[in-house]
């Protein structure tokens, strides 16, 4: 049974849940609402640095960072321009959540009118896999992987150790008191969504170049986003990186067992089932209180 | 009337309540007193159900709680209001002390088969809910939202929901705190009017003039723990309770 | 009614005054003869398959160019109305209505995905109006009404082809991977059921949501079964590059067996070794043949590129069913039940497409010719 | 005739949408559980319908109503999670849901035919007149002014203010004695069946249906009828439902290059929700909750 081969296919589908997971989970900690726009800047991303890259013909390095700039820049606007106002009239978490939906239908709707439906690609020469043990995985693959995980290990750090980390750490613990500390809580907010567009850009540049780009492949993916950081622990930056692995990992070897077709039904079957028993997540801890008073 | 057995919660390390045991006798107005802290609110949280206790049992009129869903408890006869103020802010005065009533029309079944009926129960609660909240005074607000209401309103309208839900157990949670002594002396004068009516009223609260004026009984909580129980004079006199508060530099 | 409430009406008030409006100068053709007559068109031009709504529009402008050029029907001069149907069976609906009730158009061209034509035939249908189209594949639409016409094969015959095919080059053993869309579908079952009858046996079953790009693992079970053949099926040809670039990065040699995506100009440049020796079935559609060449010539003139997302074979179909259509109006005008009897008279009629002959269920029988790719050119096999 | 037709078309649409926006609205607006996966019971009843017509030809009423109970009894599953959850964490889990269903649409071949959808759904026949265009509509009108008087009806009786009531504050409904399980579970069943009606209704008009008419994107074009029409006001479900209908609709005569249509329809209608949710988040028509109750 080609376990390893499935092993290796869910670390790679995971990685990029993992990122996904993450931005999802700054935001989160932050604002505390569940937010789809992950899911556009993601899409935003990857068609930056295509066209920077293949329709403007910018040397490769450089036309990723311009599409990490485009995509930060939408990001600080759907903060300033959505979800500030909503912010400030102390809109309720569904509220918030509806508003993302908006958010990502008009930035992917944007998309499908400036670039059209058609499917593009980087058109990266094919290279073969390495065999390791049987299983085979792409040079770019190991890449993917290895960047994502050399993410986590600097937004750890970043968040232990700079000064912007512990600030959005004590907002995300308790706002009033942040602000008490004299900690700018807009402008950490602020930052919060710069860091966590690079994040899904970034992810969103690695699909573009592992597989291809097109305006609706934002959806899926922050939707198992957000299942990796309920699975792993909502709020939890760290544990969005084993979410992202578990999910892409019981996706791939589920399949092997059902019908392929139930792939995205799996995901959503332990989002569910996690949101009921166990909705803090595995490394999290119980946030919400259940009863008050 | 009501049986409190060493009760037990504990939430972590922290024991909030330990061996409390005290009772409420019928149409008894009882005050339930003592430092912050104390669990006071926990025992009321304990009693309606709202948090499961670790040891211990509770009798009402016989019928033990333990394990009883809140709504079932509220049915018994059992109501209570809360620290916080909660009315229901986007409903009408009247809406929120209808909620209070137990009414057939609630039912889906009795909705498609009793509609003349259900009308007709309908229009006696509201003019009941009306008279009481005439009884509190704000019957010229009884179509206003509650969300509209100053916080001496909303204490009133608190009141009378409880009193809506024809309970015989009455559990108020600080009912004056925070109200000027107008007010307070209307509260006053309607827990009085509701002993007449047979009710049992167990309260808690800090402000001890209050506390001495109404109460017949005192129940002093401390750590968790029933540490005194007895008339108002006789706990204004016990070197515990002094202790207790003073240890705890609280005016009394 | 507070200020609100009265806002909202006028909106809507508006609304309703722009649709009249535009509706009541919208010129009806029952009027003089020389007003031009409406041509519908129905095709996706939004949402995952607008990719290849546009090779039918560009050959569909070219024809009516030119017919209009050469003195349009009788004089009257033709006029396209494009109707977005979204490659879904909802939007088609809507499309089909507005295009007869409000354009009161006789003739439409159009679906293009199966779930188009399927959504659109029911109204044009109860309205008695001719609906053609140029590539949709279903078999369901054989059954699905008298108006309704195709000069595009039904896919049935595509997948029974191959199916013969890979028997033939004695692969009793195949794997399965089909999008999860209604032609990818269709024709899968029915290369399943063809391939089985005649001995061989299908060792997996693997299909992929359209908005996913990752098929390693079914992929990966299929390499697991070790078959002697994959069936690929995909609904655009870009999904088919990725599938085939997922299938070489894991080291399956297998021979490939396709549908005609495997001919679009993508597939060739794009991913020229990976769908080397892929064998497929298409339409018979020689595109050396004059008449083919000369078309798809003067598309590449107008639009300086053909466009890859489709075989050239959907230029010549939808080219050729302008034309029909152009024929059965100068017969009979815009009296639908001659232009139903002329369309079910057509046999061995010469197009860019090659010979069409309609049969009694307003299908296309149009023979498919097995091909296959050696290094970057179609041949027949 | 054929201007009535189309103005016909667009009208039934319409009213196939209200009666979901109607029913979505007592679940969000009334009860406060935020239901994303209101297209679930819209798929069920759809496809309840056509299976049992197309398959054991049962006449028109049956399969109507059999589409209504069957998205109500699949709402008790949707109720597991709704008595648990709160807030954006039910939001999400009901998102899930709706998406495991058009999951197992796609892939129970056996019974929907996956992918291939269900062409050829019979027209309904009631006593002897076969439906279509006017009559139809007839047919839909009917349906939906039941359903916004039933609703009406509903909530002024005590049942409705208690779904309210659980809106506010589900505490204080506990403690007064009210089961709010039952409440919700009751409260998600009605929205359920007149969804799975709608359903009936939608595939027997179409006469094909297939997993793609019923995505996630359906469930946020209803939310965004309700926020647009006003939360909690049953008019302003009405209204919501006109407005998105007939704003994509006008978009197809203005003189737009076809391709840009679809995309110009689904930004315009996010635009409109992300606006009204800053702007009037209760809505056109919703009641302003500071003044006294007008109604």
């Amino acid at each position: 049974m080609a376990l390893l081969q499935l092993l290796l296919n869910g670390i790679i589908a995971g990685s990029i849940y993992a990122l996904i997971a993450a931005s999802f989970s700054l935001i989160f900690n932050i604002v505390k609402f569940m937010d789809l726009s992950p899911g556009a800047t993601f899409v935003v991303a990857a068609f930056s640095a295509y066209s920077f890259h293949i329709l403007l013909s910018i040397p490769f390095i450089l036309a990723i960072l311009l599409a990490l700039v485009v995509t930060v820049i939408t990001a600080l606007l759907i903060n300033l321009l959505v979800y500030k106002p909503l912010r400030k009239r102390g809109a309720d978490p569904f509220t918030l959540l509806l508003s993302s939906f908006g958010v990502f239908l008009t930035v992917t709707g944007i998309i499908l009118l400036i670039f059209g439906a058609e499917i593009h690609t980087f058109g990266l020469p094919i290279a073969k896999g390495y065999d390791l043990f049987g299983a085979i995985i792409t040079p770019l693959q190991v890449w993917l992987v290895i960047i994502s995980v050399l993410l986590f290990v600097v937004l750890f750090f970043f968040m232990k150790t700079t000064k912007l980390g512990k600030a959005m750490r004590a907002v995300a613990d308790e706002k009033q008191v942040a602000a008490t500390l004299g900690i700018n809580v807009e402008k950490t907010t602020t930052k919060t969504f710069v860091i966590s567009a690079i994040l899904a850009g970034i992810a969103g540049i690695l699909v573009g170049l592992e597989q291809n780009i097109e305006h609706n492949m934002g959806f899926a993916v922050i939707l198992k986003g957000i299942t990796a950081s309920v699975v792993g622990g909502i709020g939890n930056v760290s544990a969005a990186l084993l979410g992202g692995f578990l999910i892409g990992i019981v996706e791939n070897v589920g399949i092997w067992y059902l019908p392929s077709g139930y792939k995205d039904g799996i995901a959503f079957v332990i989002l569910i089932l996690f949101l009921l028993l166990r909705p803090q997540g595995i490394l999290g801890t119980r946030t919400r209180e259940e009863t008050s008073g | 009337m009501l049986h409190i057995k060493n009760l037990n919660k504990h939430f972590g390390g922290i024991k909030a309540v330990k061996d409390c045991s005290f009772e409420v006798k019928e149409n008894e107005i009882v005050a339930l007193i003592g430092p912050n802290g104390a669990g006071k609110t926990t025992v009321f949280n304990l009693l309606t159900g709202f948090i499961k206790p670790d040891k211990g049992h509770v009798h009402y009129k016989g019928t033990p709680l333990l394990g009883v869903k809140p709504y079932k408890i509220s049915n018994l006869g059992i109501t209570r209001t809360f620290q916080l103020i909660k009315l229901l802010p986007k409903l009408t005065l009247v809406e929120n002390l209808l909620i209070a009533k137990q009414q057939s029309g609630e039912h889906l079944l009795n909705i498609m088969f009793k509609p003349k009926y259900i009308k007709h129960e309908e229009k006696e609660n509201r003019n009941h809910c009306v008279e009481l909240l005439d009884l509190v005074g704000l019957k010229d607000k009884r179509n206003h939202y509650a969300k509209n209401l100053s916080y001496g309103q909303q204490k009133l309208v608190e009141i009378a929901r409880i009193l809506a839900t024809d309970a015989d157990l009455l559990l108020l949670d600080e009912p004056v705190a925070g109200v000027n002594p107008v007010m307070r002396a209307k509260i006053k004068n309607i827990l009085k009017k509701l002993k007449e009516q047979g009710k049992t009223i167990l309260f808690i609260e800090h402000d001890m003039k209050f506390v001495m004026d109404i109460a017949d009984r005192v129940v002093v909580l401390d750590y968790g723990t029933e540490i005194a129980t007895g008339t108002p004079k006789q706990i204004q006199k016990n070197p515990r309770v002094l202790q207790a508060y003073l240890g705890k530099k609280v005016k009394l | 009614m507070d200020k609100s409430a009265k806002w909202v009406l006028s909106i809507v008030v508006l609304l309703l005054i722009v649709v009249g409006l535009f509706v009541a100068f919208s010129p009806s053709p029952e009027g003089k003869e020389t007003r031009p007559i409406k041509l519908g068109a129905i095709m996706p031009l939004s949402g995952d398959a607008a990719a290849y709504g546009i090779p039918i529009q560009q050959a569909t402008d070219l024809a009516i160019k030119e017919i209009n050029a050469a003195g349009g029907v009788d004089g009257r001069m033709i006029k396209v109305v494009y109707e977005n149907g979204a490659c879904a069976g909802k939007e088609a609906t809507s499309a089909a209505q507005k295009l007869i009730n409000v354009d009161k158009i006789k003739v439409i061209l159009g679906g293009l995905c199966s779930g188009e034509t399927l959504g659109a035939a029911p109204v044009a249908e109860e309205n008695k109006v001719i609906l053609f189209s140029p590539g949709s594949g279903s078999p369901d639409i054989t059954k699905s009404g008298d108006y309704i016409f195709r000069n595009f094969p039904s896919d049935a015959t595509s997948g029974g082809k191959v199916a013969q095919a890979a028997i033939d080059n004695g692969h009793k053993k195949v794997a399965i991977i089909a999008e999860q869309t209604e032609y990818a579908q269709a024709v899968k079952e029915v290369f399943k059921t063809t391939f089985e009858a005649a001995g061989g046996e299908i060792l997996t079953d693997e299909s992929y949501a359209s908005d996913s790009s990752d098929f390693r693992t079914q992929l990966t079970k299929m390499k697991a079964t070790n078959p002697d053949g994959l069936y690929v099926l995909s609904q655009t040809p870009a999904k088919y590059g990725l599938v085939l670039k997922q299938i070489s990065e894991l080291g399956m040699n297998q021979q490939i067996y396709s549908n005609e995506f495997s001919a679009a100009e993508d597939i060739l440049k794009d991913y020229k070794e990976e769908i080397e020796g892929a064998i497929y079935a298409e339409p018979s559609f020689d595109d050396k043949a004059p008449k083919a060449k000369e078309l798809l010539d003067k598309i590449l003139a107008e639009h300086g590129e053909l466009s890859g997302a489709l075989p050239p074979v959907y230029f010549a179909t939808a080219y050729d069913a302008v034309y029909l259509l152009k024929d059965a109006l100068v017969e009979c005008g815009e009296d639908t039940d001659c232009i139903k009897k002329f369309l079910y008279g057509v046999t061995d009629r010469a197009g860019t497409a090659g010979m069409l002959t309609i049969d009694e269920n307003g299908d296309a029988s149009f023979s498919y010719v097995l091909r296959t790719i050696k290094d970057g050119k179609a041949m027949d096999v | 005739m054929a201007l009535e037709a189309y103005i016909i078309h667009i009208l039934i649409i319409i009213g196939i949408y209200v009666i979901l926006a109607l029913s979505l609205d007592l679940a969000i607006g009334y009860t406060g559980l935020l239901n994303i996966g209101h297209v679930a019971f819209y798929a069920v009843g759809a496809y309840t319908s056509a299976l049992l017509a197309l398959n054991f030809g049962t006449p028109f009423l049956i399969s109507f109503l059999a589409g209504g109970i069957i998205a109500g009894i699949f709402s008790l599953v949707v109720a597991i999670p709704a008595l648990k959850l709160r807030g954006d964490y039910l939001a999400v889990a009901t998102l899930g849901l709706a998406i495991i269903v058009e999951n197992i649409l796609k892939n129970w071949t056996s019974l929907t035919r996956g992918p291939l959808g269900l062409p050829g759904i019979p027209k309904p026949t009631i006593f002897g007149i076969t439906l279509t265009g006017i009559t139809y509509l007839a047919l839909v009108i009917v349906v939906g002014v039941v359903t916004y008087y039933l609703l009406r009806y509903l909530i002024k009786t005590p049942f409705g203010r208690i779904l309210q009531a659980i809106r506010e504050d589900e505490l204080v409904a506990k403690s007064l004695g009210k089961n709010v399980t039952k409440y919700k579970t009751q409260a998600l069943l009605i929205s359920a069946f007149f969804a799975g009606l709608a359903g009936s209704l939608y595939a027997h008009y179409i006469t094909f249906i297939d997993p793609t008419s019923f995505s996630i994107l359906e469930s946020v074009l209803i939310i965004s009828m309700i926020v647009v029409g006003g939360i909690a006001t049953l008019k302003g479900a009405i209204i919501g439902a006109i407005i998105l209908i007939l704003l994509p609709e006008a978009l197809r005569f203005l003189p737009l290059p076809s391709s840009m249509i679809g995309a110009l329809r689904q930004i315009i209608y996010a635009v409109l929700l992300v606006v009204l949710l800053i702007k009037r988040p209760q809505g056109l028509l919703g009641k302003k909750t500071e003044g006294v109750v007008t109604t």
